[in-house]
């Protein structure tokens, strides 16, 4: 097992790793920027580097004083978390390098997953169904035109290097289309420096589901089941559950489906394959994101099983510790996203925490790296909290997440939780019946 | 004009909160420009026919309980003398359904009258006026449950 | 089930009740002293009705006002948590007089179990181990010499009307005895209102062990597992465990002796049945609590049960709603104490709050009713929060117990904090080898 | 108007929480452009280098832990120019282990002279004076780590 590990991310996440780092018994130095030194990752880790100031191009996307961090320090191993470099294939590439391990799955693995028209080809490869589309970069106006009238309208334009909801362009006609194609291209040259784009079909009143599997360098991999993250807004998620509201049939394939390219890809530590579920319960593989996410606790919390424990055995090279049978999934948890910002407009409401009281008792954890006092600085994401609650099924997992919400009190910036409280109480979600649009649709 | 940042900030607001998109000003050796941009994201949330769902915030306790006794910040008396509930109990303001009350505002009571009964398990408790004076204003209606410590009646103390 | 419930206490069991009561539907009024006014208990409540001044002796004590409280917030149930008004037993025939259902057992049985003679008789008689001692009041200093020269010094005298610790002493010799009998009876009168004492051979180097049991209405009746109490400093718990490292056999019998006990005195609702286990794994029976405890949550974590949940379905009449092959047992849980005290001379320490950071994450449950800026009164006990963890294993427990008794930063106050630092890294109690005396001794 | 960084964060938060999306502002030799895109807030200040905004604060930490670097409060270097490492790496005084230190304590360093190495990536990374000053204090040991905006050098500036 590693020594010492360098935490290469700020906030909640940094903390849950250095939570986890702390209990194995394992040194942890984190790295910081200077608008983060009251942070609480800082206080808590066995050491703090400052590696630039509060812009996050030159401080915790600066690959360069990161690394050099981990060598001064002298850790063996860096965990990304999530966001900044945790799917950067060059940033695992210097790694691996180096000599340092990177705890997520190979710089090839993260370049092709990264390449989204590539992922879908592996996926093709692997026999799991993907969206009808170009299934690859579309040059022409008239490849494209032709596509989208095979599979049917609405469609989505999406650039190969996009991902997590951004750089799409829905189109709903042949019109539309032929207008789109080109502003579409310049878009993702201007966005993520390609152009490259592909085009899918748009499966309205899709459900977003997603699983969570694990590898080792062995060649083993078991799923810990499924999480479904349709309570989005502007394609980003607010709420997730696991597990999801679906027959067993459907679980059995898109968890076997998520195995099957996990394998087929070589695909080492915690990943998670992205599907849409339309109305007749078929599923369509979208992505694969090749680190731990946000709501990985979701899954923790069903399965009695500590994530970032488990990235942490197989990236020093360990067996994964369970089989598929050792998986076995227990209650109902539903994991609620709040954000520092305004929950009718969204946007972001930075500021100083006058009040900060958690919620507590049975069934609830939060994560977070805030604190009465402290001031959320603008530079970065505006996730502040995360709360979790588990109970024995979801009527009750609903009913204890809105008791925890009411208990949750933040003074001095708005937030989410006003918004959970509606989706909480809204007969859609209580009977499960929403898509990823549903939210936006409702407010 | 703009000799620190108590007057930069006072501008600020009124920009931000005016319909200026924006302001350029050059004065006395300051140059200044603020710039609003106009929410896009905003917009495209207008259409919808259904009102926001969103409730305001913060509010330390859910929106859907509503208290019917939250302990508030009390009432200023000034120097009139509080008569307050010693006990939990229905307050009464006459000895029986069909009696008279014991006192109505504007009435001088003497030290030691009773002026109400709060009952409690059953059992009638007479209160008492502590001073003498004049019965300014009487705080809790007939039949209502009281708490601790509540008060029931202004006095104006007389001598 | 009830439609609205009376929470006869305060901090953080109140706010525990509360949380329960809100998950179920049911409407929550809180009484309060007017030195709780700022609590979240009274601003968490659907109600609060403030029942006397701050001396627990004109509110939280002050019967009347409680029950003329719930008289008009027309209440149907009362819960006293633990303490106050828990185990009187006068109160509870108060409540059974007016109708109003008192959240415990019988008065009759409260009445009985409160009476420490009384208690071990009915264990007796129940075929449940005793310690060795008098088996009822000694009235005179011979049969008191005869008792004890036959059982052996070092010897107990306590008082009936004691319990928890409060009423005790320890007796060496028959000289000291001779000595002591007249002042313990004295003691026993002016503490107690009762001058009735018994004897009991003194288990040197024992365990505290004590079986959470539940019963409902129709005379079924499940234990819920053990709790390892050991830890103590003044008879008062600091820090508990569920499970308890003994063996198999002996975790059976004391089980199955706390459900006999339970059984032939007729209880209802949830109770403890306290043992003490001597070197050689013999238990003996010392008292019940027949109310719930501070230390639930352990139990709560390992059986995956809401204790509460279950108090308020037995209260209101419904059959237990698990049998004894439902309740299974996993993972390991702590619970520590965090009382506002010094932590080496145990004086409290009042004050107001000025920073509070509670630890958070995987398997932590932090119960407690402050926050950062509250002022914790004077006049009640110190306890301000409880830290309970889970985890697989006890040693993953105590890891996890150290990194979150490391995040947990209060400023304002001192606390029990440091002292659980020092049990959690103590070799013997890493490896389990403590008894009731192992704190003080060690210190 | 803006004296010190305390000021300049003040203006920051101001604007960050208003609904302006740009401010110009050129007063007594100072000139700021604050810009908020979308849903980030850029800053560009056009300022030399900036001391680390370290901010005191309560160390909420356990007494337990011990820890080998933590951000402490800096000393008040006073009238000083002070040189900070712009990366992190491992300092070296000279550029090669048997050469002589770049400068020592009481040298007279040119604007641009080379006064340190910082190694990072196994790359040296040449440290210059951006003043004309006498060397006041060496504030790291020689091959000791130093971390982004670390206090290398006071220079006592002439001229």
């Amino acid at each position: 097992m590693f020594k010492r590990v360098l935490v290469a991310n700020r906030g909640e996440i940094a903390l849950r790793i250095i939570r986890t780092l702390k209990e194995m018994g394992i040194e942890s130095v984190v790295v910081y920027s200077e608008a983060d030194v009251d942070s609480l990752p800082v206080k808590l880790a066995d050491r703090a580097i400052c590696v630039g100031p509060p812009d996050p191009q030159a401080s915790y996307l600066n690959m360069q004083n990161i690394l050099s961090a981990a060598e001064i320090a002298g850790c063996d191993a860096i965990h990304p978390g999530y966001g900044f470099l945790a799917e950067n294939a060059n940033f695992a590439e210097l790694c691996e390098d180096l000599g340092i391990k990177f705890i997520g799955p190979s710089s090839r693995v993260i370049r092709l997953m990264g390449d989204k028209t590539a992922a879908i080809k592996a996926a093709v490869d692997a026999g799991v169904p993907t969206i009808p589309g170009s299934g690859g970069p579309v040059e022409s106006l008239e490849e494209v035109l032709s596509v989208a009238d095979e599979v049917g309208y609405p469609v989505l334009l999406k650039a190969a290097a996009g991902g997590g909801g951004r750089g799409m362009r829905l189109v709903t006609s042949r019109e539309e289309l032929s207008k789109s194609f080109e502003a579409a291209r310049r878009e993702a040259e201007a966005g993520f420096g390609d152009p490259t784009v592909y085009i899918e079909k748009c499966i309205v009143g899709a459900r977003h589901i997603e699983v969570q599997v694990l590898a080792d360098e062995h060649g083993n991999v078991v799923h810990l089941g499924e999480r479904e993250c349709s309570v989005q807004r502007r394609h980003q998620k607010l709420l997730e559950e696991a597990p999801a509201v679906i027959d067993e049939d459907l679980r059995r394939r898109i968890c076997e489906d998520a195995k099957k390219l996990a394998k087929s890809v070589g695909y080492a530590n915690a990943g998670t394959v992205e599907f849409l579920v339309d109305r007749e319960g078929n599923h369509y593989f979208i992505e694969m994101n090749t680190r731990i996410q946000v709501e990985h606790p979701v899954t923790e919390m069903v399965t009695g099983l500590d994530i970032v424990r488990l990235q942490l055995e197989v990236a020093s090279g360990e067996k994964l510790s369970i089989r598929q049978e050792d998986v076995s999934f227990k209650g109902w948890a539903i994991e609620m996203r709040v954000n520092a910002e305004d929950p009718k407009t969204f946007a972001p409401s930075p500021g100083t925490l006058r009040r900060l009281i958690l919620p507590g008792g049975p069934g609830v954890r939060v994560d977070t790296a805030v604190y009465q006092g402290y001031t959320i600085p603008p530079y970065y994401d505006s996730m502040i909290a995360k709360l979790v609650v588990y109970a024995d099924t979801r009527e009750m997992a609903i009913e204890r997440a809105k008791r925890a919400v009411e208990e949750f009190v933040v003074e001095g910036v708005k937030t989410t939780l006003p918004l959970h409280s509606f989706v909480l109480r809204h007969k859609d979600f209580v009977s499960a019946d929403i898509s990823v649009g549903w939210l936006e649709s409702t407010m | 004009m703009i000799k620190d940042l108590k007057d930069l900030f006072s501008l600020i607001d009124k920009v931000a909160s005016s319909d200026l998109s924006r302001l350029e000003l050059e004065v006395e050796g300051l140059k200044l420009v603020l710039e609003k941009k106009e929410k896009e994201v905003v917009v495209q949330h207008q259409s919808s026919h259904q009102p926001a769902p969103v409730v305001p915030q913060p509010a330390p306790v859910s929106q859907e309980v509503q208290k019917e006794e939250a302990p508030a910040e009390e009432e200023d008396f000034g120097d009139y003398a509080v008569i307050r509930s010693p006990i939990v109990g229905t307050f009464y303001r006459a000895p029986a359904p069909d009696a008279p009350p014991y006192v109505e505002v504007g009435d001088i009571v003497e030290k030691g009258q009773v002026l109400c009964i709060v009952e409690a398990m059953k059992i009638m408790n007479e209160i008492e006026s502590d001073v003498k004076g004049r019965v300014v204003r009487i705080l809790v209606e007939n039949a209502q449950p009281v708490e601790y410590g509540q008060p029931l009646f202004l006095i104006e103390p007389l001598e």
